[in-house]
Parts: C-alpha cells; structure tokens; sequence
C-alpha cells in the first residue's frame, strides 16, 4: 500500500502538495518535516519584477480562519531561478512554480524563463486568483474567456504541465474551469483565497493595511469542497484541491469529492508537521480500510438523488 | 528535525494589574532559547500567540514567558493552571548580539521587560555591566523590579504618574547617564514601537549601537508566510527598503536598518 | 441615548433584525426573549404554496459555522397570513416578510397578497439568495439584469418598503446591489448564505441530503463585512448587515463597515438569548463611549490609503 | 422567560466500553424535565449536542444524562470533569405520554436506555406496571441493568453475542410476552431506529400504541431552524406527510405516524 498518485504524465509519492504562499521556497519547512513523502510543494507566487508587497498589517485572525494581504512579495522570477529552483530541487519532491502577472505579456515572459529551467520545474501553476493585488490575478480569473485566451497563450509557447488556480470569488466556478480546461490545462487547482475584510473597532479601520485580504483555513473548507465537486463534475482533466485542510479526513473528503491531489496551506502555518502527520495518518488509513492506492477514492462521491 | 513541543505549565504568577509570570516545563526550549527569541504558543484560537523568552532554565527543563492580558488569547493563556499541557513552537527568531558587547544599557517599557530580563540575566552570568532602565505607566503595572535591580550594575525605574522611580519616561532615564557611563555601550530595547524609536534615536546620536526588537502579527512565526514584515533598509542604500520577516529575520534589529 | 436607528422612512428600535429562517415567525424565541428592543423580525422564506422542504438530513456542522439545507419549508404564503402574521404583528417589533419564488409571476402573486395586509407588514424582504432551492431565487439573485427586472416589477405594484437580500454566490455583488438600487429597492440585505458541500467519509456521501447547502455563522463573517462594505460604498440606499453576527463587536463592525441595521441569523440557533444579549451589550457601550445613537457609527469605516 | 442554564457538573462515571452517566446541578432542569425530554450541551464545536434526560433529582437539583461517545463532541462532553461549568438548554422537547398508561412495555436499545431508565423510575413512582427490554451488542455495552431490573416487575436483557441475558435482539424477547402480560400495554421505544421500526410493528399488528423517540442533528433544538425534521403522516391521510420537527414536535411521536 503506498499513497502514490498518478496524475496526467506524473506520479506523486503522495496527494499532499504544500501550497502557494505559505511554505515560501521550502527552506524553512525543511527543518521541520521530510519532504520524501510530500507530494509536491508550490513556490510562493512569483511576478516578474520582485515585489515588495503590500504594506503595514498583513494578517488578521478570524474565526477558524485568518485573513492574508501579503500582496505577492517575492524576489521576482530571475532571483528565484538563480537562488530557490535549485534548493527546491533537491527536495526529492515534486517542483511546481506558481506564477502571477498584470496581464498576459507578464505571463508569457515568465513562462519563457521558466521553459529554460523545465528540466528542474515539474508544473507550472498560473495563479489566476490572488485577491491581494490591483491588476491581472484575479482580474483575468474572474472571466471565463480571459482564462481561456490567457491559458491557450500559456499552453502554446510551453510544454510544461499546467495548473490553472481558480479563484472561489466568482459565480460559476464550473465555467472558469472549464475554461482553463479548454484553454489547455493539465489540471485545476481550487481554491484560492475569498476575499474577506476585518475590522478593528476601536480605530474603525480595516485591520490589514490592504482594507481587504484573502479567507483561508476551515472556515472555507465547505465552500472549497463544493467548488471541487462542482468542477470534478464538468471537467475531464484533473482537479487539484485546496482550502482549509487540517488533518486526514479532510484530505479523505477532498478525494472522495473529486480531487486527485491536495494542496495544504493555512494549516502548515497553524503546525509546520501538519503535512507529515498527514501523511502518515492516510497511510493508517488505507492499511486499515484495506485500500490498495489512494486514487480509487478519488471522485467516489455518491450525490445523493442521481 | 525542529518540531512543535507540548509544554506542561508548572508555574504561573501574577506580576502586576494585567500580566503574569508563566513557567513551562520542555527541556528543548529551556536549552536552546537566546535572549531576544520567542516562543508561539498555542490557544484554543486559530493561530498562536508570540511572546519573548524571560528567563530558561535548563537544570530543570524549563522556560518562562511574560504574558500581558490584551485580548482574548492572551487571557485564556494567562489564566492556564499548572499541569495544563500547551502547543509550543521555539525559540523562534533571531536573538540580541550579546557576544562582543562590552557595557550593556538595558531600557524596557511594560511588557518589554521580560524578555530583557533573560538578556540581563545572561550578561550578568558574562560578567558584562550592565545599565538596565525600565519604565511603566504606574506602580501597579510595574514588575521584575527586584530581580533586575539586583542582577544590574546600575538600575533605574520611572513611571508615567511618578508613584515609583522617576517621574517620567524611561528617556527622563537616559539623560541622566552621564558619558562614562554610556561610553562603549550597546543599547538594548524592548518595548512599546514609540519608546524604541526615541530609545534608538538617542543611542544613534551618541554614537552607541542599538537594536531593539519589533512586534507584528504573525501566523507561522517560522518565517515562511511572509505576514509579519518590518520594513528595513537595504544595506547602503539609506532610502531604499526591503520587507524582512519579523519572526524570521527577527524580532531582533539593528536600530540603524529599521524604518519606523 | 437609545439604539433607535432610522432607516429610510422607518425607526427601528434596535439595528438587531432577526434573520429569516433562524427564528421561524418568533413564537419559540418569545419564550425566551422579550421583543421590546428588538429592531425587526423577518418571516421564515415564504412560498406561494405551502412547501415541505428538502428531504433527510438537512443540517451539518463545519468549523465555526453550519450548512443548512432546509429549502424553505414553510406553510405557503395564504396559511402564514391567516395563522402567523398577527402573531407576529404582535410582538411590537417591526415584520418583515420575507418571500422566495420560482419566477418573477410568483412574487408577483405574492406581493399582491401581502399588499391586502400592509398595515402590518413593515417591509417586504424579496429573497433572491436562497441557494436550496432548484428554480429562482439564487438563479435570479445571480444576475444583475434578472435583479433589476424584478424589483422593479414589484416595486410597480406595492408601496410596501422593499428590501432585496443578495446572495454572496456571486463574482460582484456591487453589481448585484446596484441592480437591486436601480429596480427600486429600499435596503439591500447582505449576505445569505454561501454554498457549501460536507462530506461523510465512511458513506462516501454528503452529509445534507440535499447534496449543498448555505454556510452561516462566524466562518463567513470577513466575507459578509467585506461585501456589506462594498455595496455601501456603492449604494445611495441602506444595507442590512448579516452574516456570522455572534456578538455585539460583530455588530459595531458591521455598522461601521457601512450597515445602517443587522440582521443576527446561526447566533440565535446556538444561543437564543443572543439578540437581547447583544442588545444589553450596545447599550452598555454606547453609554461607556458615550455614542448620543448607533447611527452615528454607521459607514465610519476610514479605509487605508484613501 | 425561559432561560440558557449554565450547569455544574458534579459527578461522571464510566457505564460500559463507549458511555459514561454525567450528573449535572441545575435546578430548573431537574425540577421541569420529563421522561422522553432531552437537553441541549453545549461545548467546544459550534453545535451543541442532544442528549436524552436520564434521570432528575428535584431535592439535590441535579439532572443526569447518559454519553456515548460516538464523535468530537461526546468525546469532550463525556470526559468533563466535575466542578466543570456547561451551557444546557433545556428541557427540550415533548415527552412519553405516561399520564393514562395502564401498563407500559419499554425497549430500549444502547444508549436509549437512558431515556427510558427516566421514564421507568416514573412509572414506578405512579405504580404502573411495567415491562423493561434492553438491548445490546454484548456485556461490555450494557448499562443500567441492575437499577432497570431493580425498578421494573418484568425485565429482560438481550445481546447480539448472547455473553448476557437473552441471545438475540430485543425482538426476541418480545416474542417471549404472552397476550396477559401485554394486553393494555403501551409500548414505549428509544433506541436504533431500526429497532424501533420493528418493535412498533410488533406493538402495532397487535393493536398496542407505541411511542418513539426520534434522533435528528440538530441546530437550534426549539423548534425555529426546521433543520431537524422527520416525515408525520398528516392526521387522516396514511400517504401524506409533512415534515415535523423532532426537537420541538418530538422526540416522541406515536410510531402509526411516522413514516419510517
Ligand atoms: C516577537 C514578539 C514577542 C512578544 N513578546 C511578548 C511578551 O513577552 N509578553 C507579552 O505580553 N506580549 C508579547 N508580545 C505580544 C503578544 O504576542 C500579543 O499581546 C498577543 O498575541 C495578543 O493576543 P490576544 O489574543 O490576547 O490579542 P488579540 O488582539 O485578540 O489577537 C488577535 C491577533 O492579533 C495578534 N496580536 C495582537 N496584538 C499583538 C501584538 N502586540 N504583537 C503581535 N501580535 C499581536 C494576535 O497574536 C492574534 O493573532 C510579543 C509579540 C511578538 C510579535
Ligand atoms: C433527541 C435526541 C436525544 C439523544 N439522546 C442521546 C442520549 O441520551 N445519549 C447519547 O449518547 N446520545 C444521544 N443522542 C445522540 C447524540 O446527540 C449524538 O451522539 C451526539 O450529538 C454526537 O455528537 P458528536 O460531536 O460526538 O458526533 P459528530 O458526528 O462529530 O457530530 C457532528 C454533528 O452531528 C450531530 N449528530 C451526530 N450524531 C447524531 C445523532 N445520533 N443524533 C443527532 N445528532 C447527531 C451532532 O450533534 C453534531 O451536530 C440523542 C440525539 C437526539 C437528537
Ligand atoms: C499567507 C498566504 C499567502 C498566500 N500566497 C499565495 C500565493 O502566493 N499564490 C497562490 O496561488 N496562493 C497563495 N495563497 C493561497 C493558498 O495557496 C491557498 O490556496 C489558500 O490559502 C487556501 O488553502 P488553505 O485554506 O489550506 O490555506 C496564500 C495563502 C496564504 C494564507
Ligand atoms: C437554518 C437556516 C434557514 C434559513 N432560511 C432562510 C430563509 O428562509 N430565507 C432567507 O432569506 N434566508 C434564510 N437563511 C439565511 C439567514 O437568514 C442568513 O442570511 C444567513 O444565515 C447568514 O447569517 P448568519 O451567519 O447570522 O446566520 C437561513 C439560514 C439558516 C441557518
Ligand atoms: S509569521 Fe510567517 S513569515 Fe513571519
Ligand atoms: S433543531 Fe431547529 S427546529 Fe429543530
């Protein structure tokens, strides 16, 4: 019995990628746990000129959830091929780079230099969902076409797989994945952050600098896995699940709704061995239930009434 | 492998009006925590709540934290009773180069105190001197007073209303040191943003060292989601600045890279 | 000093309004609390013919909040005007009526009937947002134009207040209040609930029979402050806060984020002294703060940066 | 006005492998509750959980509340220490209707022994006759038997593995009772709702009334959410039904009007 997924081209040792934001380039994670067993670990969202990012207060608790502004900083694509693929690299785990532009030109000009690494660079994940930024992001993940025709761009200059992050904010989440699938994808990943706000009373200010910020953690965990089953449902190409994992069963839940790998975030910041103690609570799992791969899980959902 | 360590309280007493004085027993933290780090620990919150490092011990295994109560984590943490068992990650952080310092001037503001009681602590067992000046808003919210007057070579207290110390600010402190008592000093600081800033900019003028140590809001507390930046200047380039990770690259700063 | 506010051409004793669907037409809750001070309460979602609801497990607990999948039960409209409107005209606070239907006709007969019995409705509450049912509703609550189409056939036919309850299921809901401002709304009421899906994983099933429902309480609170603030920012009419309202900071942030009233739905299930709580607790800090009226905290929000 | 108690625990012993009897101090519970009623429990999940009355003691003002252990929430119910302070809501709900019973036959399978223990000891103190079946998978599942057995004229227990009383289910030991001893009978139920299903059959073809308590999740457990509903065949029409709800029109509904 092994955790093992196979997904498009790729084998993953496990279902649990660490994503997007909030385990940096893996440096600090790697003094915690082993990433033998991780199945993937997204870089922080990358832009093509370092970012900053937002300033002043960038991070509001609430309840069974907290609210993130970073806004992107990252030390732009160039500093990270030079200084963080390598490290990432030599995690024996699987290289998945998330990137993020204003508008497409951003996008192509990054896929470029990634394709110039893609012996080192496993997936190529567009970020089409940041709320914590002005322009592109969640702009263009807003609107099915601007997916598709951002998506097919990306598709044409590259053969790296592609992961397309969907945004949660939106009416139908079935038509912005199937748009990314038109596109080309190889997968989408769902979900990215709500747009949510927080308020200090006594200032009557916004808490975070940036007036709003992104709800992760499980408080979204429902809304996201409604929004996997909604996709899992339309698409044909694999969904990658995300938003609110803590523990075991709710990656069980994450599986059985339609997703073929998870991507865990807020609880890596809550407990940095959440991914290993995951890993090993399914491997328990599946020796005691008698499961010989975790992917025949995958999509078992049984929707009541059809 | 770092990891998350279950501490068990063994001890816990009130200071003054709104904090209290937490003893944990984890031989881990007790062994490798530096003055200046902290420790995250765990409530029934979502995230959990940063606090300095105020003494170790680590014949017995232990650490202890000042906790003052301003919101609701910090009060259910205040309010454990010994045996309780609490999620602890540390000592996190960077810590006060204590090393090559050959004269130490300590200045604490509330809650700020206790970590600088473990740098003062430290120093005394180097043999450094030490200047330790500490300030409150009144003789109820003061603490620590014994302990460091009697492990400082020169010890100062003010208060806002005057009813202990000097009637004033820990500045009102400062300017009654005299050159040859500050003279190759390093200044240490912790304490509200404001007094750190006057803190520093004193030190700065007088050509002394200061490195103080910055509170933000954190989530990870292990440097990895970028949430709890300090801006801090980029090396020779005085007006240009870049966002580093207060749990991270600090909480300890050189007064001198900090944009206030 | 009092917590009176005046909305439009109304007062209201309090900004507490009880949510739809949370307190049935209050005769439970007047067992527990006294209505004096309460500001309003609205009616279960009323159909034109009685409905059962959806069947079997209609309810599931999720980390600080629930899915509901009631699908509005209720005894239809005619029945609820013959055996609950008194009761409810009698708890000296003020009624609102609020009222789902399959397509604009329905409303239509709808508001006609309650138009026979306006001397006892205060405010009409068009539910565009309930997202267990299959037909209207949501469908008609996702669309800007369906919005504006149909608030302002209703409001061609009644001179009762008209409040439109928005559903947070949406890529904009500045669009969806302003549609609703422009069709001729009183109020708009943000939010109803989000749709969410929890999974049982020994059954491989979704816990609610009706495969989703709608997610209340704290979790979905930085999402309703976030959207309540926006459409205030947007509107020249009020908004009615709502959305993981426990306490009575919930609330102050609320009005500060640019409500001018709240309606309080989970908070009363877990705890049914909650509105009188809250209550007790506003007047206590009005007076500590000495605020002359709520009202003047109403839209303080000094966002950053602006 | 009716209230949200805030209730002391003062006792919780262990009953068998899953369950264990906690005895709460609220005197207003304890003085209103009937049997068949259930409280509200509140802990550290969002919902608070339903629990069937076991047992009140208007002179002490305790009530007591049998847990089985089955999820989260029990789990941290069930191991409450004493002294430990807790919101209930309650009593809750309708109850057996005893006041005409001339003779009651009571089933109860696993945890529903804990109602029916309540409606028992009522029985007793109005001298009705009563018949008492328990069920449970084995020995280390059972609870309550010697009080039962102390406090009913016939008892009989069963368990699927046969290691106590009768093998088999509590079918099996209906199946014992002559027409003498159940004629005139009601027939009260609190268990698996499979088990129920079939007692009420039995109880039904031989012309008993037979009650039952249904288990529904619940939100907010008077009545006002509608999340909790069970299908009532309308009065008159054997293939209508509408949607009751178990917490405010139940638990206790008379089985010819359930539609299972
Ligand atoms: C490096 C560091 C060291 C600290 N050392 C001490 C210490 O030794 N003694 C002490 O009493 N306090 C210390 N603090 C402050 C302490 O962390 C906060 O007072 C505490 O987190 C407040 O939690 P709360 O739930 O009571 O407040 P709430 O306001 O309810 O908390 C809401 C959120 O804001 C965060 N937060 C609130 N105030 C602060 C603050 N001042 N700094 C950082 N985060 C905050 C909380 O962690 C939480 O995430 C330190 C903070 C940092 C960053
Ligand atoms: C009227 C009534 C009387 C009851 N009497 C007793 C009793 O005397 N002794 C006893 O041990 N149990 C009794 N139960 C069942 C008890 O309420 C559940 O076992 C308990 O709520 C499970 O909570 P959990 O957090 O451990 O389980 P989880 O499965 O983690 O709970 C998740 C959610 O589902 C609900 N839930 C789970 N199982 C049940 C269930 N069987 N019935 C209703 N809601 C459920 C919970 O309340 C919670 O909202 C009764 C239930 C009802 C409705
Ligand atoms: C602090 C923080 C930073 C994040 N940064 C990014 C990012 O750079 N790119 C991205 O695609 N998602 C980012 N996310 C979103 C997460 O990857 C994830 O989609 C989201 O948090 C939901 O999952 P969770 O509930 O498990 O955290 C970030 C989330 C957090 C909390
Ligand atoms: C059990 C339940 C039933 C509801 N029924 C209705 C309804 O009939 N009509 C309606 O407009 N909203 C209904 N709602 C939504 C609430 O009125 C409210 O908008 C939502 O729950 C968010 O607020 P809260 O977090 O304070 O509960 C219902 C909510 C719940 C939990
Ligand atoms: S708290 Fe996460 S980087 Fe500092
Ligand atoms: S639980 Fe709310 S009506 Fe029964």
């Amino acid at each position: 019995m092994s955790l093992r997924m196979s997904v498009g081209t790729l084998t993953f040792e496990s279902p649990i990628i660490l994503a997007s934001g909030t385990c940096n380039f893996g440096r600090e994670l790697s003094e915690y746990i082993s990433f033998s067993r991780i199945g993937g670990i997204c870089s922080k969202g990358l832009t093509l000129s370092p970012r900053l990012g937002n300033p002043g207060c960038r991070v509001a608790e609430t309840p069974s959830g907290m609210l993130n502004s970073v806004g992107l900083q990252n030390p732009g694509i160039d500093y990270f091929l030079q200084n963080d693929l390598d490290f990432m690299s030599s995690l024996s785990t699987r290289v998945i780079v998330n990137v993020a532009g204003h508008d497409p030109d951003d996008y192509v000009r990054m896929t470029e230099r990634l394709n110039d690494h893609s012996d080192q660079i496993d997936i190529l994940e567009l970020n089409l969902s940041c709320p914590n930024v002005k322009e592109g992001c969640m702009i263009i993940g807003s609107s099915p076409k601007e997916i598709f025709n951002l998506v097919a761009l990306v598709r044409s200059i590259t053969s790296i797989p592609l992961w397309v992050k969907l945004t949660p904010n939106v009416t139908s989440i079935a038509d912005t994945a199937l748009a990314a699938q038109e596109g080309g994808a190889d997968a989408v990943v769902a979900i990215n952050t709500l747009l949510g706000m927080a308020i200090d009373i006594r200032s009557a200010r916004p808490i975070l600098q940036n007036n709003t910020g992104g709800l992760s953690g499980p408080a979204i965990k429902p809304i996201a896995l409604r929004m996997v089953n909604e996709c899992s449902r339309v698409l044909s190409i694999p969904v990658v699940g995300c938003g609110g994992i803590m523990n075991y069963k709710d990656v069980l839940e994450f599986l059985i709704a339609g997703a073929s790998l998870v991507e865990i975030g807020t609880a890596t910041m809550v407990h940095p061995t959440t991914p290993e103690c995951i890993i090993n609570d399914l491997e328990k799992y599946t020796a005691e239930n008698h499961i010989e791969s975790l992917s025949d899980i995958v999509g078992t959902l049984k929707l009541w009434g059809v | 492998m770092k990891k998350e360590h279950r501490a068990e309280l063994i001890d816990n007493k009130s200071m003054n009006s709104d904090s209290s004085l937490l003893v944990f027993r984890c031989p881990e933290i007790a062994e490798e925590s530096r003055p200046g780090q902290f420790v995250n620990v765990s409530c029934s919150k979502f995230l959990k709540r940063p606090f300095g490092v105020n003494d170790t011990d680590s014949i017995n295994g232990t650490f202890s934290i000042g906790v003052r109560e301003v919101g609701e984590g910090s009060a259910e943490i205040r309010s454990l009773e010994p045996g309780a068992l609490v999620d602890v990650l540390g000592p996190l952080g960077n810590y006060f180069p204590l090393e090559n310092a050959k004269k130490l001037i300590m200045v604490g503001g509330g809650t700020g105190v206790y970590p600088l009681h473990f740098a003062l602590k430290e120093a005394r067992k180097a043999n450094v001197q030490t200047i330790y000046i500490c300030g409150f808003r009144c003789v109820s919210d003061s603490c620590l007073v014994d302990e460091c007057e009697a492990f400082s070579d020169r010890f100062m207290i003010t208060s806002d209303t005057g009813d202990v110390g000097i009637r004033g600010t820990v500045m009102d402190a400062l300017y009654r040191l005299n050159e040859n008592e500050y003279n190759d000093a390093t200044v240490l600081s912790v304490g509200p943003e404001i007094m750190m800033k006057n803190v520093s900019q004193w030190a700065e003028n007088i050509g002394l060292d200061c490195f103080v140590s910055l509170e933000r809001r954190m989530a990870c507390g292990i440097g990895m989601c970028l949430v709890c930046t300090c801006k801090i200047k980029t090396k020779n380039h005085d007006d240009l600045y870049e966002n580093k990770r207060c749990c991270a690259d600090g909480p300890i700063f050189n007064s001198r890279e900090v944009v206030w």
